[in-house]
């Protein structure tokens, strides 16, 4: 399956998940990640040597299981959007859990992680390279762990009150951490 | 209630709402004022350079002194009315579905954050604009204690926003949009990202950067702009007969 | 309602006002102000001369100039019993009696500590005693916000027998008048408007005491008709 | 297709692709790398394929609105013009 076969589906009806402000939210953090992520490429721009050499002593392992992990907490996530619609509450809970815990062993690891790079004297100031390394997935943390609190509402909406429109709202915002991770992924450790 | 015969108030005292709307009149013009005294009296805002040497510093004193003085003398008069914004969100925050404890910790936090945020960065500049002779050390020193200061006061502002965003989240009355507690969120992060302010002298994250100022500022502009319009809304929308808990 | 609360805390205004009377008679640098021209080695000298002076005076108001606080809060509670729209002018009232309150407490401080080493350099010390001076003088805008915070409160109430009589209204924004040209003591070094000048020093002081005294009558009346009421 | 079955499909090709782009990155090589602009545009291209999926398929901008739709793609046609802009520039 690509992207592009996505648009092309068969018509459905039309559904808003979560709601009109979480979606300001939303967007509006993808422009704010969006100027970091330009600022990023215009310092890359100016500096490529030395963005290119400090980026050999990250580890690209780490960077690629925290993305499978938390490409696990979404999907785990997802399912439980899925089965809270489907009155399955009992699982939806458990899968909200799983995802939780993803996203608490994606925090484990950026720790031991920035321990590591602190370790070998990659600390914030020691070049701009390591400041946007630090700055980018600093921030992210900050989304992490705000997003484990959505989440946490989320489980607390399946015992109780069980609106699906309060678990979507966790999952959505979940999803744009995922996503967000993403593109840091791909900015920081990958490319060249 | 009707108005004693021994003296008889004016109309528009008995106005509905007419300290509500007196309070929310005083914040557009505050801010006004605000931006007049920071960006282009004092030249606070934007910020000037942490990378530059101690000979243009001093300069900056020398140009500037006049500027920079009657700048904060307005401030200094103008700064008290932040407590009357302050006071009518709080009103607004009693009237929410929640305990008033978040009504009375927004006070608390910018009671707090004026001084560091504001006054403190004011008197590091005036001390310095009033005598530019002093030893060029000290200049530097009363240079980076204002700017630092100014874009540098974290928490108080942090914590203002924590309690406004989890007062509207809470809230079941709708006196705020939602939307705005997401906004908020943004306004804790534009403070984290100024927390770099301490380290960098220079880049993106000096207190000059791209990112710890303009895009705070930005995000600080839309977040009072919106918070403005949305009070007046919610002063609109309030029943006049409407019971605030005490 | 037990109205010892706010007895106490009206009471507590003459008995710190007198000990900080005191205080500000003990300090030799209120009579007269010292002037903003004084070079940086003249006021090394004062502080070695008149250390102990200083330091009692200044520890004096740092230990009770808070304690005026109370009271300004009683004011914000019978702001709180007028018949209002809201209670939005006594919350502004609060925050401001709060913000100027703190200024106070850090202009004491500067001045202790530009007495604490006599050794220092005077460019420190000019430093120190220049900050103490303009964060005790100019930062004005808290207490004009309070005062007419309380004058349009006062202005606004429409109990038929008013928590404070009328006048006092036009009292508070005359206070706020009288205090306010104290800002300019960051603007100018000479004349009535600086620091040590007729107006930014002695009609902005005496304007507060009589505030004081003033307000002190009124609330004390007020709490008395609260006692009244059934 | 079920619902579950789709989002674990999209699932696994997210994984997939993440793998793929582990062989791309220069942590690899004890060497000191180049900069190559076929290996960061086949990175981009990845990271676009991930995001866009994230967005459709998780968030569920699929089925959402069409003002949604524009809003998100809009975005990612920027953000990623924006940066491949920077990066050949």
């Amino acid at each position: 399956m690509t992207a592009r076969s996505a648009t092309s589906a068969p018509s459905v009806p039309r559904h808003l998940p979560a709601n009109k402000d979480l979606w300001v939210f939303v967007l509006g953090d993808f422009v704010i990640f969006g100027s970091y992520f330009v600022i990023f490429m215009v310092s890359r721009h100016q500096e490529r040597g030395l963005f290119i050499e400090s980026q050999r002593h990250l580890s690209l392992n780490i960077g690629v299981v925290n993305t499978l992990v938390l490409l696990a907490s979404s999907w785990l996530v997802a399912r439980a959007v899925q089965l809270t619609r489907a009155g399955e509450f009992e699982r939806a809970r458990t899968m909200i859990v799983g995802g939780g815990l993803c996203g608490l062993v994606f925090m484990v690891i950026k720790a031991y992680e920035w321990s590591a790079k602190i370790a070998q004297g990659h600390t914030f100031p020691s070049n701009n390279f390591f400041m946007y390394y630090y700055m980018l997935t600093g921030v992210h943390l900050f989304h992490v762990a705000i997003g484990l609190v959505f989440l946490g509402v989320s489980y607390f909406e399946l015992r109780h009150r069980r609106r699906v429109g309060s678990v979507e709202t966790g999952a959505t915002y979940w999803h744009m951490v995922d996503l967000l991770w993403v593109v840091i992924f791909a900015l920081l450790y990958v490319m060249r | 209630m009707t108005v004693a015969p021994v003296w008889t108030a004016p109309a528009w005292t008995r106005k509905p709402k007419i300290d509500q709307w007196i309070a929310w009149w005083t914040i557009p013009v505050f801010y006004n004022i605000f931006g007049l005294i920071f960006v282009v009296l004092t030249r606070v805002m934007p910020p000037p350079r942490p990378d530059i040497t101690q000979t243009q510093i001093v300069q900056f004193f020398v140009d500037h002194s006049l500027t920079i003085r009657i700048g904060f003398a307005l401030l200094m008069f103008f700064i008290g009315f932040a407590s009357v914004a302050n006071g009518l969100i709080a009103l607004q925050m009693k009237r929410m579905s929640v305990s008033p404890v978040f009504a009375y910790a927004y006070i608390g936090a910018l009671v707090v954050g004026g001084l560091p945020g504001c006054l403190i960065p004011a008197f590091a500049f005036v001390a310095a604009a009033l005598r530019p002779d002093r030893d060029p050390q000290i200049m530097v020193m009363l240079y980076d204690w204002c700017l630092l200061s100014f874009v540098g006061s974290l928490g108080c502002f942090c914590t203002q926003n924590m309690v406004l965003a989890l007062a509207i989240f809470l809230d079941r009355n709708d006196v705020l949009p939602k939307w705005l507690a997401y906004m908020s969120i943004w306004m804790i992060v534009t403070e984290l990202l100024a927390s770099p302010v301490f380290v960098f002298r220079s880049g993106p994250l000096a207190w000059n950067g791209s990112i710890s100022f303009y895009l705070g500022t930005v995000v600080f502009v839309v977040w009072e702009f919106c918070m403005i319009r949305l009070l007046y809304t919610a002063i609109e929308k309030q029943s006049p007969n409407e019971q605030i808990q005490d | 309602m037990d109205l010892r609360p706010q007895w106490i805390s009206l009471w507590l205004v003459p008995l710190f006002g007198a000990i900080m009377a005191m205080a500000f008679v003990a300090f030799p640098g209120f009579l007269p102000p010292m002037p903003p021209s004084m070079t940086a080695v003249q006021v090394a000298d004062f502080y070695a001369q008149h250390t102990a002076a200083i330091r009692f005076s200044m520890v004096t108001f740092n230990l009770c100039a808070i304690m005026l606080i109370p009271f300004f809060m009683t004011i914000a509670v019978q702001m709180k019993r007028m018949s209002l729209p809201s209670h939005v002018l006594a919350y502004s009232y609060l925050g401001a009696a709060a913000t100027g309150a703190t200024l106070f407490a850090i202009a004491d401080i500067f001045w202790l500590i530009a007495a604490y080493r006599p050794g220092r350099d005077p460019q420190l010390i000019l430093l120190l005693n220049d900050m103490a001076w303009l964060v005790f003088t100019a930062p004005v805008g808290a207490v004009v916000v309070m005062n007419l915070a309380l004058g349009l409160a006062v202005y606004l109430d429409r109990r038929p027998v008013p928590v404070f009589p009328r006048w006092v209204a036009g009292f508070n924004v005359l206070t706020a008048a009288a205090m306010t040209p104290a800002v300019c003591a960051v603007l100018v070094t000479d004349g009535p408007l600086a620091w040590n000048g007729a107006v930014s020093f002695w009609l902005r002081l005496g304007a507060f005491v009589l505030y004081l005294v003033v307000m002190f009558a009124v609330v004390r009346s007020a709490i008395s008709a609260q006692a009244r009421e059934p | 297709m079920t619902a579950a079955v789709r989002t674990t499909a999209v699932w696994a090709g997210l994984s997939a692709i993440t793998v793929v782009s582990w062989f791309l990155a220069p942590a690899h090589h004890a060497q000191p790398v180049a900069a190559s602009t076929p290996i960061t545009l086949g990175v981009l291209a990845l990271a676009v394929i991930k995001t866009r999926l994230i967005i459709q398929e998780f968030m569920e901008v699929r089925t959402a609105p069409l003002w949604l739709r524009l809003a998100t793609d809009g975005w990612l046609v920027a953000l990623f013009g924006a940066i491949v802009v920077s990066y050949v520039w």
